[in-house]
């Protein structure tokens, strides 16, 4: 078992319903400190954007965060080199597009990731038939290979999916990308046709935009994360305080409803 | 070359290393039936019967292979020309739209979407569309959109919705990607009409299959005007759709196979691997793997990928991909059009500089030498008149 | 009904009471000489078998039978269009030049000159020209050479030169006034390459016969899909050569021919016998005989004549001919866009524009119909985009 | 024979090489009295061109000239009414094209040139082969019918055409529209063709620009006409005194050749 898994597993085992912020990873300058809010504030994992020129998952806010980010020179190196910086406790999970690994290297990236806190991945784009170079690679170093399952994927897909993810799975609420709409769609479909097959923590995203959907999700689901919402706040120049409190209100709002 | 070249792609959808399914999970259903689909479609007669009525009832197949007798004189060669640009609404692009829309017909689905440079995927799409009455979206960048309104308000007349793509460069890359976003969200009723021969399994091998018919076509027709196996066969690359269809007809034999990509968009020559929409393949990118702009004065060129299957023959040397620059293309451009009363399309022109240069050098005297005449260049007049008086 | 319509005209080149040959002395060598080189072209099998290639290997022909599916749902009845569209250059004006420019070449000719409107016809004889190495110089109204820059561009890829007439309302018809004047001075080495069917004899005939593939070719193809005889064959008239060609197909059937004016061109509508441009034919003219521009928004009928054929059928009563007004021709176009995927020509949505009127009135449900497609619409995309948004 | 071929047969056996100068009908309001002018100044006999709108055997000075003319108002009737006004001897020959007449009905057009004073005519785009009823209502009005002869007219074609021609041969200098250049061409030869097979006077036109040329062409023409460069005059504004210094310096031109 991944370190990652063995981690969030253990937050589900303290009955807690696990909050998963979504940070571009040089969005601003200080995005670092942006994370540190966030945990500071509950989040009990980070997900850390690596910006791809062509997001297809990603909706319009996260596409402008990458943007900015690449334009600002942020690289996979220079991401790894910054988080190396930072002393946080909660594990962090990268989410990236296949290419940039692939460009990178599979073995290298691995690695990178391992030695900078990322003990997971999410990489939309590659689903576990193309992904046995980097599974590989992920097993050697302790980096959880996080896959999402859809509406739409198949009973049989969904067993495959639970058996392939580490870490946990990851529940799209709805057929659409980051920041599309704002309800849990078809969340509870999804994360009961993967709990039916596997007993890793499930975790809802897509949709989740208010404290009041992460409560709905706590119902049924072990985690919820955060994307577009938060990343929308900085895009408007929400600094450390403003992070940390919305963070704080999600934070309670789940907390409300954990049965401990 | 004993190896066959042009057959179908490996289960995962591979051409050699290249190729592949590389989509999110909320597309990936949609992939694997629209494989199934596609699979039991092309051995299915009604399928091939209704398919080959809409390309010659409708869309003008054949297209003939005209001896271009003029030029040939001018390059001491033997040149004849496919003439896609007599295809109905000027170009290839029509061969595949028609097979993809039946095939969405067949899948019960009553809507595509698509992606556009130019506009003239956007333009084909709408056309097949209003032909068998399925809703049609375009995604087209929103930079396009207004360099070629024109072409927008030909998809508006043909019953098309046109979304400008106001993310990332605006132009056609991010039209794909958006053109995928939007897919994510209406696969149930709803299929994507790629434009050439790109993207995720199994959409570069069935746009090849559907564009193979220049191929087939060509290599009968030329048998018939005396021509067993040409020298040369040279067409241009975008993402390589008809290049593909050409190339298809004369992959087993020995013809020497020639994609002529834009200088500045050159995937092959200055690419590397990498995964984009869907599809490992060569790509235009930065030292980081993040992926640059095409740039070239034609639209249709302006990709910064290659089809898979492409980069295979590349890498086996099959085929081999070559550039022309922006100057040699207008020049090409003008040499067609007065030697021989058909004026190509920017991209096609391509092709012919490429003939130009290269006649009587790695091209021997008297070869014989097919011309994949992808396109018309009515879309391109303006473009064309504005280079050529300095005026942009 | 038991005439032979549409065999060769009399000695005169008259049919009945129109035709003729009404040209200055300096032209009546020309003409005789024409008129000789095509009989003995018309018989010669070397030179039908050269323009049989053209037609074919360049041209594109035959174009294709379609049936209008979902059109002909709408209207009640079975509709087939001949896709004149597709042919190269974008209308059936290339079947007219291509005969007329080897015959030229027959004759020793090495330069042609020709008259246009929009310049579909310009464009096709410089392309014919180039085609065949000949030099060719086109007349087009200066008011007109500003509509269609773009036109005039494409005429000079092709390596013709274009002259701006001056003279008259700087039109089409002042554009023939002027091939006329250029022809007195160069007619030993120069043909002229008239655009329809209409000027002194043999020209009405040459024309109509080089057109009249169309309907030789629609005949055969209706026949394939199980048509015998379609009960209404319907083309729009401008000089009236489209609409010639398709009916020399059907003139010995029973099938009710129609010919479709712009209302505000409408030489059999509001004309009367005159002789104008080497002929005695209907024209449009005031009460001094003094003639009158006629008005539409389709360039290509802008003509205040018809071709003397058409008014022999009139007179005879073989064929029909009708109007259309601007804004039917308008939701024409976009009706048949939108059902078919076929943009047509501003001109041939004249006749489509009749098919939606009389759908169900005087054409019975379920009746068959010939609509002679002669155009493709995308010349006309920037100015129908201004017509729907009300820019002029 | 023609009462116009008697009086310019008249001319010839007098030894005088006549000269016919072209006024567009209805060019000025004063129009007539340039014809007048014309006459004063030793014109043998005057063309009068009756407008058309599409006369494709002029050159720019004509159409021109006929344009003013139809803006005006000018109609065959307008021209007859106002002919009937003038007083000349020397005999008129209309210059028209064959819609005006045809329009008007040949026979009425015959009767009505009779009636004023037109005694012959010159309709460039009606040739014999088409011009049966006209040049039988003409017959009947004694309006002679004036045939062009082209430098490309092969033997046979003049000789036909010297035989339908009426009052004089028209030999036209080159293969041009009216007013395009300006020398003789090829009207020495044509002149002759028309002389091997025919005795009718034989009249130059198409290039007549200035007295020099006519002095030329009196070598071996009866006759010279001389339209465009006239009319240009006319156009500039020239009014009768102008244009009967005009005339007059052809007219000595060509008396200086005569041979009495
Ligand atoms: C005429 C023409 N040729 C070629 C292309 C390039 O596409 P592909 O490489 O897929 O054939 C285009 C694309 O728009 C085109 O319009
Ligand atoms: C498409 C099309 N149809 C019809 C016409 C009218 O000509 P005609 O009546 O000779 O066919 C034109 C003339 O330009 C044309 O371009």
């Amino acid at each position: 078992m991944t370190s990652l898994e063995t981690a969030l597993r253990r937050v589900r085992a303290s009955g807690r319903t696990a909050l998963v912020p979504y940070v571009m990873a040089g969005v601003t300058s200080d995005w670092t400190r942006l994370v540190e809010a966030a945990v500071h504030a509950g989040a009990d994992a980070v997900e850390i954007g690596l910006p791809f020129s062509d997001p297809i998952m990603d909706g319009v806010v996260i596409q402008e965060a990458a943007l900015r980010s690449l334009a600002a020179g942020t690289t996979l190196d220079s991401v790894c080199a910054e988080l190396a910086t930072l002393d946080v406790d909660a594990p962090l999970v990268a989410m990236t597009y296949y290419n940039v690994i692939h460009h990178y290297g599979v073995e290298r990236a691995a690695h990178a990731f391992a030695h900078s806190s990322l003990r997971g991945a999410i990489i939309p784009d590659l689903p576990p038939e193309e992904a046995a170079p980097w599974e590989r690679a992920c097993a050697q170093n302790d980096v959880a290979t996080v896959y999402l399952v859809a509406p739409s994927s198949p009973p049989a897909r969904v067993a495959r999916l639970a058996h392939a993810t580490q870490g946990f799975a990851y529940a799209a609420a709805r057929m659409a990308v980051t920041g599309s709409a704002s309800d849990l769609g078809d969340a509870r479909r999804v994360v009961n046709a993967l709990r039916s097959v596997s007993d890793i923590p499930v975790y809802v995203g897509i949709g989740i935009t208010t404290p009041d959907h992460a409560r709905e999700a706590a119902q049924f689901a072990d985690g919820v994360i955060v994307g577009s919402a938060l990343m929308s706040l900085v895009l408007d120049g929400a600094g450390t305080t403003r992070v940390e409190s919305f963070v704080r209100d999600f934070r309670r709002a789940l907390d409300s409803t954990s049965t401990p | 070359m004993t190896d066959l070249f042009m057959g179908p792609p490996d289960e995962r959808g591979r051409f050699g290393d290249f190729g592949g399914r590389f989509v999110p999970e909320a597309l990936m259903s949609a992939c694997l039936e629209l494989d199934e689909a596609y699979r039991d479609a092309r051995v299915d007669e009604t399928f091939a019967r209704s398919l080959e009525r809409e390309l010659s009832l409708f869309a003008g197949r054949p297209t003939p292979v005209t001896p271009l007798e003029r030029l040939s004189r001018r390059l001491d060669l033997r040149v004849f020309a496919k003439r896609e640009d007599l295809a109905h609404t000027g170009s290839h692009k029509i061969n595949n739209v028609l097979g993809q829309a039946l095939l969405a017909q067949r899948m019960g689905k009553h809507r595509v979407i698509a992606e556009t440079g130019a506009g003239q995927h956007g333009v084909a799409t709408a056309t097949a569309a209003a032909r068998l009455g399925l809703a049609c979206t375009v995604f087209m960048g929103e930079v396009d959109t207004k360099r070629q309104e024109l072409n927008v308000f030909r998809m508006e007349l043909l019953g098309a919705t046109v979304v400008p793509v106001t993310s990332g460069s605006r132009t056609l890359k991010d039209a794909v990607n958006e053109a995928l976003r939007e897919w994510v969200t209406c696969v149930a009723d709803t299929h994507y009409c790629i434009g050439s021969v790109m993207g995720p399994h199994p959409f570069p091998w069935m746009v090849r299959e559907f564009q193979s018919v220049i191929g087939r076509e060509a290599a009968h027709q030329l048998r018939e005007l005396g021509v067993e196996t040409p020298d040369v066969v040279v067409a241009c690359v975008g993402g390589g759709s008809n290049a593909a269809g050409v190339f298809a007809g004369f992959a087993e034999g020995t013809s020497r196979l020639v994609g002529v990509e834009a200088a500045g968009g050159s995937a092959v020559g200055v690419g590397s691997p990498g995964v984009l929409h869907g599809m490992r393949s060569l790509l235009i990118q930065d030292e980081f793997g993040q992926i640059e702009e095409a740039e070239s004065i034609s639209a249709g060129l302006d990709y910064p990928g290659i089809g898979p299957e492409h980069a295979y023959l590349a890498a086996r040397g099959r085929a081999e991909y070559v550039t022309a620059h922006d100057d040699e293309v207008i020049a090409a451009l003008q040499v067609l059009s007065e030697d021989e009363g058909i004026i190509p399309a920017l991209e096609t022109a391509h092709a012919v500089a490429w003939l130009l240069r290269e006649a009587g050098r790695s091209i021997a005297p008297g070869s014989t030498v097919l011309l994949n005449l992808s396109g018309r260049g009515d879309k391109d007049v303006a473009q064309v008149r504005a280079l050529i008086r300095g005026e942009s």
